[in-house]
């Protein structure tokens, strides 16, 4: 080396960039693909976006089902809608007993059960990601509402697991449950909203029971779409008598 | 059968079999969410030595929970192998566990049928993470399709290409970006986001057009539900493996649609269409703990002993893959990085032992107390332990599960470490890409692939 | 096989028993020697005992000091014991907060500054093992008395670590601290009291200043030796005019 | 030299490299007792954004505590070697992550004194487990005294006979305990129970007298102070490796009674006896996270960042032998056990980095929230980044210390598993008295030794 503050190029990190041909694609996938490798290592920039995401992510986990701004805007589509919550309490012991997300708060169930559901009751349900719901519920519904013309009523529940729906449903004397519930955000999209759709809900209904609706969001599948789709799903089940794999789970196929 | 035992000056007892394997279990969430787990660390030592002096016999023949007529307890009653089991009849649990520290690959292999799920559970009970480790890398499985996964010193993984909406070029591409550095030896496998045969059958296309296009050693699968594998076979769809979740109890089966009769047609439709070159191992199952609990049935029965349970199922099946989900569902089941790692151990070595070619998606969720701290620690270990596959995913982010697996990284950082190479299918074909050298490296310029993965655009976009 | 209920010996566990001479040497030692090996595992019932003795160490952490018990027996061996503890509040505190394990409560140092100490405070501590000083204390200090003739105070203290001895020594205006504290509890034993001489004190005493004799128990250093090896560490600190490693700790040997 | 960092929308800032470093740290509970640890996830990602871009020159010549005059800061500044400093000078921290990740042995070995004890901790906290396990893997230091410690594919082991009352008999019977399962190939090592210099010269000579008797090829250390081991020395003891505790601050060590010039002074006490046979390494250090927070002299640095500076020391001599004590004081430094098992990683990796043959005493005491399984799990990813040796007592129970560390069992199972021998002069040893098989695996029947070891009571009995 002449000159003493040069740095000899050949020592500069060894990073591997990932073909040309994965870069171009990086536009059209939210996947975390070519990030390029030391040796076999993750390059330190990804490795701390990663870190930054999660420490995003599981902010997501504890936020709050905007209630007041949901009931808002289901007004606004002509709902009027019923608040309700489960038995777990607060957020550390939703995460930690399913169990009673799953039942609905007595008094709850009291008020629900003087009320009239419809053909169809719509759950709003925070889940695993009140964001989800906050973001997607209303546009989703919105949509839906133009694509599938049965009676609706609603309910916004929080500390929910899909199989509240069930609950609700019963007490309301509907036939028809359809649950949009926050997924369990990833580290890439927190507002990721499911819809769960039960013909004949039972206080046991199974989970094979159920048609599922998934990834809706911006960025997963469109507002719109998972309308028309859920849409079908219904005709599908009310026509055939049952929603889920049922079919397959009947006594002939199942022995227990 | 008296459950009883006195340990530290006082006497424990335990009110059945269940009660006892439950109480003996290593500290984990979900058994504290059945309310079945030992309620201080004294109460589990009790247990462990009372489970220890328990001799096996009692497990032979078990009625576990005689109040529920469950074709699982049926499968494993009739796996047993009497003759095998006689050999070992007079050991307590204790003593088994000493029997396979000591025990040659050979004698772990012909103990495969004498040890029902029930035993397997109670064994592991008592072992140290170090135990499951050492045994586990001793029991080799070795399965066959158009790869051959499960050899010693080879570490393979399922290259999982999941998008939130089955967008073909997502999938095409983060497939790529997995092969790039050597995922999916395994097999080449998407969630689909949605359920229906059309999907199903795209899916599947896609990944065969990729597979055959460059004529890569490997096997592919769309997991969809097993009822859908069956409808897109009878429609042409182009199947390799057939997929399905199973579970430990009949009713948690049934939540998940799924009977001993349909995996049986499903496995025979995947059969006959003949497609593995080298072997016709054709089912991939995936299982994990809690999955019973959370579908309220696992009548009283801990998670771990149920998930030995869902292993019966799976070995009557020509299997390739079973793969333990391991930190998949959330906290409510395995509370952090600890209670996973465990399981994950746990996991593949009963599996293993119960003849099984186990690989472990090695995996947490946002909810839980994990990171990727945890992931390394886990890899790491199951890589000593000679797991047959992991899973990876650009990045360690699946974006449509919505939770952290391994990234592709993770799988080159562990075979260089580890000193393990991918299938030796799979290698040759690394090597004629350019992509690998013979030790299992990647070479410096993975863009030797970028001409034929330019193809994977132009196939797309014609199909 | 003729008889099938026979089962082939050889299939038995193969444990690997100790050398013969281990096994004899077993009741010279507790360490765990000799266990045997199922290859290179722990046999079963090692590694159960190992698992028990380990849940039983961990209770001893959390014993509590016989503050009534230990009065009533310094009591009868002369002194007039003050009790005093730390800032650290509860157990689990402690455990975190060396820190405060270090410092004396404000009121207690207060009361300490109305009283005199003579020329040795005794320190009757609980440290990291209560169960240790309930058995050892007592015992200890009695043989001391037996071959120490100085002028001894007693000071009986909770939540404590050893540097709270300067403290007290301070407070009571004396020249030397004898700090008796519960060790660690191991796995075999949770009953080992260590001492800590400490001669000319200060707020700020440096470990490397003071004399430690450790592992005193039945099955370590008996009180009566302990107390033997203490009386001559007093001594030699008293006649050298400093404890502990301090001479080659000065100005020349240390640049700082 | 601005520290300040935009991330997740908000601007951060930290007043200084100390405090940016400590806040950048993985969490461990000694840096909360020290109140310099981030209040939150999101505050530690900002510091190691910050932390990523800072350039290594901000290092080189770095006053991390320029309030304190120290002689451990004079030592680091004169170790820096300025010409191999100058080929990575243009690169962050975040890019050395990437330079270490990518480069061959030889590259790494280049760097040792390029890098200072901050460069060295500030990189390894950008750094995953795996990174750590993997870098430290391709790191080989090797050392000699009567045996080489340190060569690829072999894991060594300290003997550790301690005895509550220094008791001759219960050292020779825990020695002996050790040795028919393989440990002793790092040292023959007794912690004193007294600090006298007779006591000191009694266990030096039980040590020794078993070693020359059955001709181990390994040596021995009784770990007093040093200045009790120089004293012994003058007086005729027959000491191998002298020993001392050292810590990252001039005012830690002056707790500890250490100054550069003792430890000198030892050094060449101990060279003086010219007991080494195939080389003349002849200091063994024992270090751990936490000691300079305890004795109140961490000047407001982060313990593991402490914990390298303390490796500048260790590096001015000629060591056999470095240990990082790693679970040995309590929760009040590492909480539990992944703590401890990040913490043994870092400690592993930073001290391999700066050119030391390290070690790990994987240990935990009772009072922290760690078990038998998480030792197991340190124990193999250590294993797997190629440790130069770890501590083994009777049964994990230290009954002088009063905590668990490995035991020999666990030595043997990880030499087997992971496929790893001791060193070559004491496995010929071990293979002459027909106790180890030429792959390292202990043979069915140690008995072969008991005439020898017979002999060991005598020899006391005669003492
Ligand atoms: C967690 C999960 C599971 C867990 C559920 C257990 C649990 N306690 O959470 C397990 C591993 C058991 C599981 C199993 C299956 N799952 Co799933 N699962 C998910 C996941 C990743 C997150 C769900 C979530 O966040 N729910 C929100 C929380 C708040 O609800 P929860 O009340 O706590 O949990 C309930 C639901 O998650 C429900 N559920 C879970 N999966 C499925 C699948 C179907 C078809 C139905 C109706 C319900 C259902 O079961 C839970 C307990 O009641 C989603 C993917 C996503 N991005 O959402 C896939 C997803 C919902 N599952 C899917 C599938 C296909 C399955 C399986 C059918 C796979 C198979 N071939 O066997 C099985 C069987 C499901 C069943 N019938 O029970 C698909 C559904 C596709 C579709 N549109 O129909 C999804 C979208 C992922 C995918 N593409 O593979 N799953
Ligand atoms: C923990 C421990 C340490 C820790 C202390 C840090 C901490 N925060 O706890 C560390 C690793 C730093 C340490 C270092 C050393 N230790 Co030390 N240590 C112990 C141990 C295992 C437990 C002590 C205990 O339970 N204390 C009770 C709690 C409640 O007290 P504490 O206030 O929390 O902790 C204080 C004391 O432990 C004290 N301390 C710890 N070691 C020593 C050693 C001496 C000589 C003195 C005076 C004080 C002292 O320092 C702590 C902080 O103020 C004992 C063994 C035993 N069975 O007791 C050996 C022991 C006390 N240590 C010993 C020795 C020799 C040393 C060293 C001198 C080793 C060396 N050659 O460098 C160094 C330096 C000590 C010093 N001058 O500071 C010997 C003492 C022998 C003797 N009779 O003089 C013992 C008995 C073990 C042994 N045989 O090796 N030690």
């Amino acid at each position: 080396m002449s000159d003493s503050e040069k740095t000899d190029d050949a020592l500069l990190p060894a990073l591997v960039s990932s073909p040309d041909m994965l870069t171009r694609l990086k536009d059209r996938t939210d996947a975390r693909i070519a990030l390029g490798r030391a040796r076999s290592g993750l390059p330190t920039r990804p490795n701390l976006k990663f870190e930054l995401d999660h420490a995003m992510a599981r902010d997501a986990v504890y936020s709050e089902l905007d209630v007041e701004g949901l009931k808002a805007s289901f007004k606004s589509l002509g709902f009027e809608p019923i608040v309700v919550k489960s038995q777990t309490g607060d957020r550390t012991n939703y995460l930690a007993r399913p169990d009673l997300g799953k039942l609905l708060d007595v008094d709850d169930r009291h008020e629900l059960e003087t009320e009239a559901g419809g053909e169809l009751v719509i759950l709003i349900a925070d889940g695993l990601s009140a964001t989800a719901v906050n973001l997607n519920a209303a546009a989703t519904v919105e949509a839906l509402k133009t694509v599938c013309d049965v009676g609706m009523s609603l309910v916004i529940a929080t500390g929910a697991r899909v199989a509240l729906g069930d609950k609700v449903a019963v007490a309301l004397s509907s036939e028809n449950v359809l649950v949009f519930i926050g997924e369990r955000p990833g580290l890439s999209a927190a507002d990721s909203l499911g819809a769960y759709f039960t013909h004949k809900p039972r206080e046991d209904t199974a989970d094979s029971e159920r048609f599922c609706v998934s990834n809706i969001r911006d960025g997963g599948l469109k507002p719109q779409d998972a309308a028309r789709k859920i849409a079908d799903l219904i005709r599908k089940a009310v026509d055939r008598g049952y929603s889920g794999v049922t079919k397959r789970d009947g006594p002939k196929q199942i022995e227990d | 059968m008296a459950l009883k035992t006195s340990v530290a000056g006082q006497t424990w007892s335990f009110a059945d079999l269940r009660t006892l394997l439950a109480k003996a279990s290593p500290e984990r969430s979900g058994d504290h969410l059945a309310e079945i787990a030992a309620t201080s660390a004294l109460e589990r030592v009790a247990a462990q030595h009372c489970l220890a002096d328990m001799p096996l016999k009692v497990f032979a023949g078990l009625e576990l929970m005689p109040e529920v007529d469950d074709w699982v307890s049926d499968l494993i009653a009739r796996q047993l192998d009497e003759v095998a089991f006689r050999r070992i009849s007079s050991l307590t649990v204790g003593e088994l566990r000493e029997h396979l520290l000591a025990a040659e690959p050979e004698e772990l292999e012909r103990l495969t049928y004498a040890l029902t799920p029930e035993m397997v559970a109670a064994v592991s009970k008592l072992m140290r993470n170090q135990d499951l480790i050492a045994i586990a890398a001793r029991r080799k499985v070795v399965k066959k399709f158009r790869s051959t996964i499960g050899l010693p010193g080879r570490l393979s993984a399922r290259n999982q290409p999941n998008d939130p909406t089955d967008d073909s070029f997502g999938i095409a591409a983060s497939l790529v970006d997995g092969l790039v550095m050597g995922s999916g030896d395994a097999v080449l496998g998407v969630n689909p986001a949605t359920d229906s045969v059309e999907d199903y059958t795209r899916v599947c296309r896609i990944l065969d057009d990729v597979r055959s296009r460059y004529e890569i050693a490997t096997q592919t699968c769309c997991l969809g539900h097993v009822t859908t594998a069956i409808e897109a076979i009878e429609a042409g769809a182009p199947v390799d493996l057939v997929f399905q979740s199973i579970a430990g109890s009949a009713k948690a089966n049934r939540s998940f649609g799924v009977s001993l009769e349909i995996l049986h047609e499903a496995e025979e439709a995947a059969k006959g269409l003949k497609r593995g070159t080298i072997g016709a191992d054709c089912f991939y199952f995936e299982t994990g703990q809690g999955t019973e609990l959370s579908a309220e049935a696992h009548h009283g029965v801990d998670q771990q002993t149920m998930e030995c349970r869902t292993y019966a199922i799976a070995r009557a099946f020509d299997c390739l893959l079973v793969n333990t989900v391991v930190g998949f569902i959330g906290p409510e089941y395995l509370f952090d990085g600890r209670q996973i790692i465990r399981a994950g151990l746990e996991d593949h070595f009963c599996g293993k032992l119960m003849g099984l070619p186990m690989g472990v998606d090695v995996c947490y969720t946002n909810h839980a107390e994990a990171d990727q701290n945890d992931m390394d620690v886990l890899l790491t270990l199951l890589a000593a332990a000679g797991v047959n596959f992991v899973i990876t995913v650009p990045g360690a982010d699946d974006i449509m599960l919505n939770y952290q697996s391994l990234s592709h990284h993770d799988l080159a950082y562990a075979r260089e470490t580890m000193g393990l190479k991918p299938a030796p299918e799979f290698l040759d074909w690394m090597m004629r890409q350019g992509m690998m050298d013979e030790t299992g490296m990647l070479t410096p310029a993975p863009q030797a692939l970028a001409d034929a993965i330019d193809g994977v655009e132009k196939l797309l976009e014609a199909s």
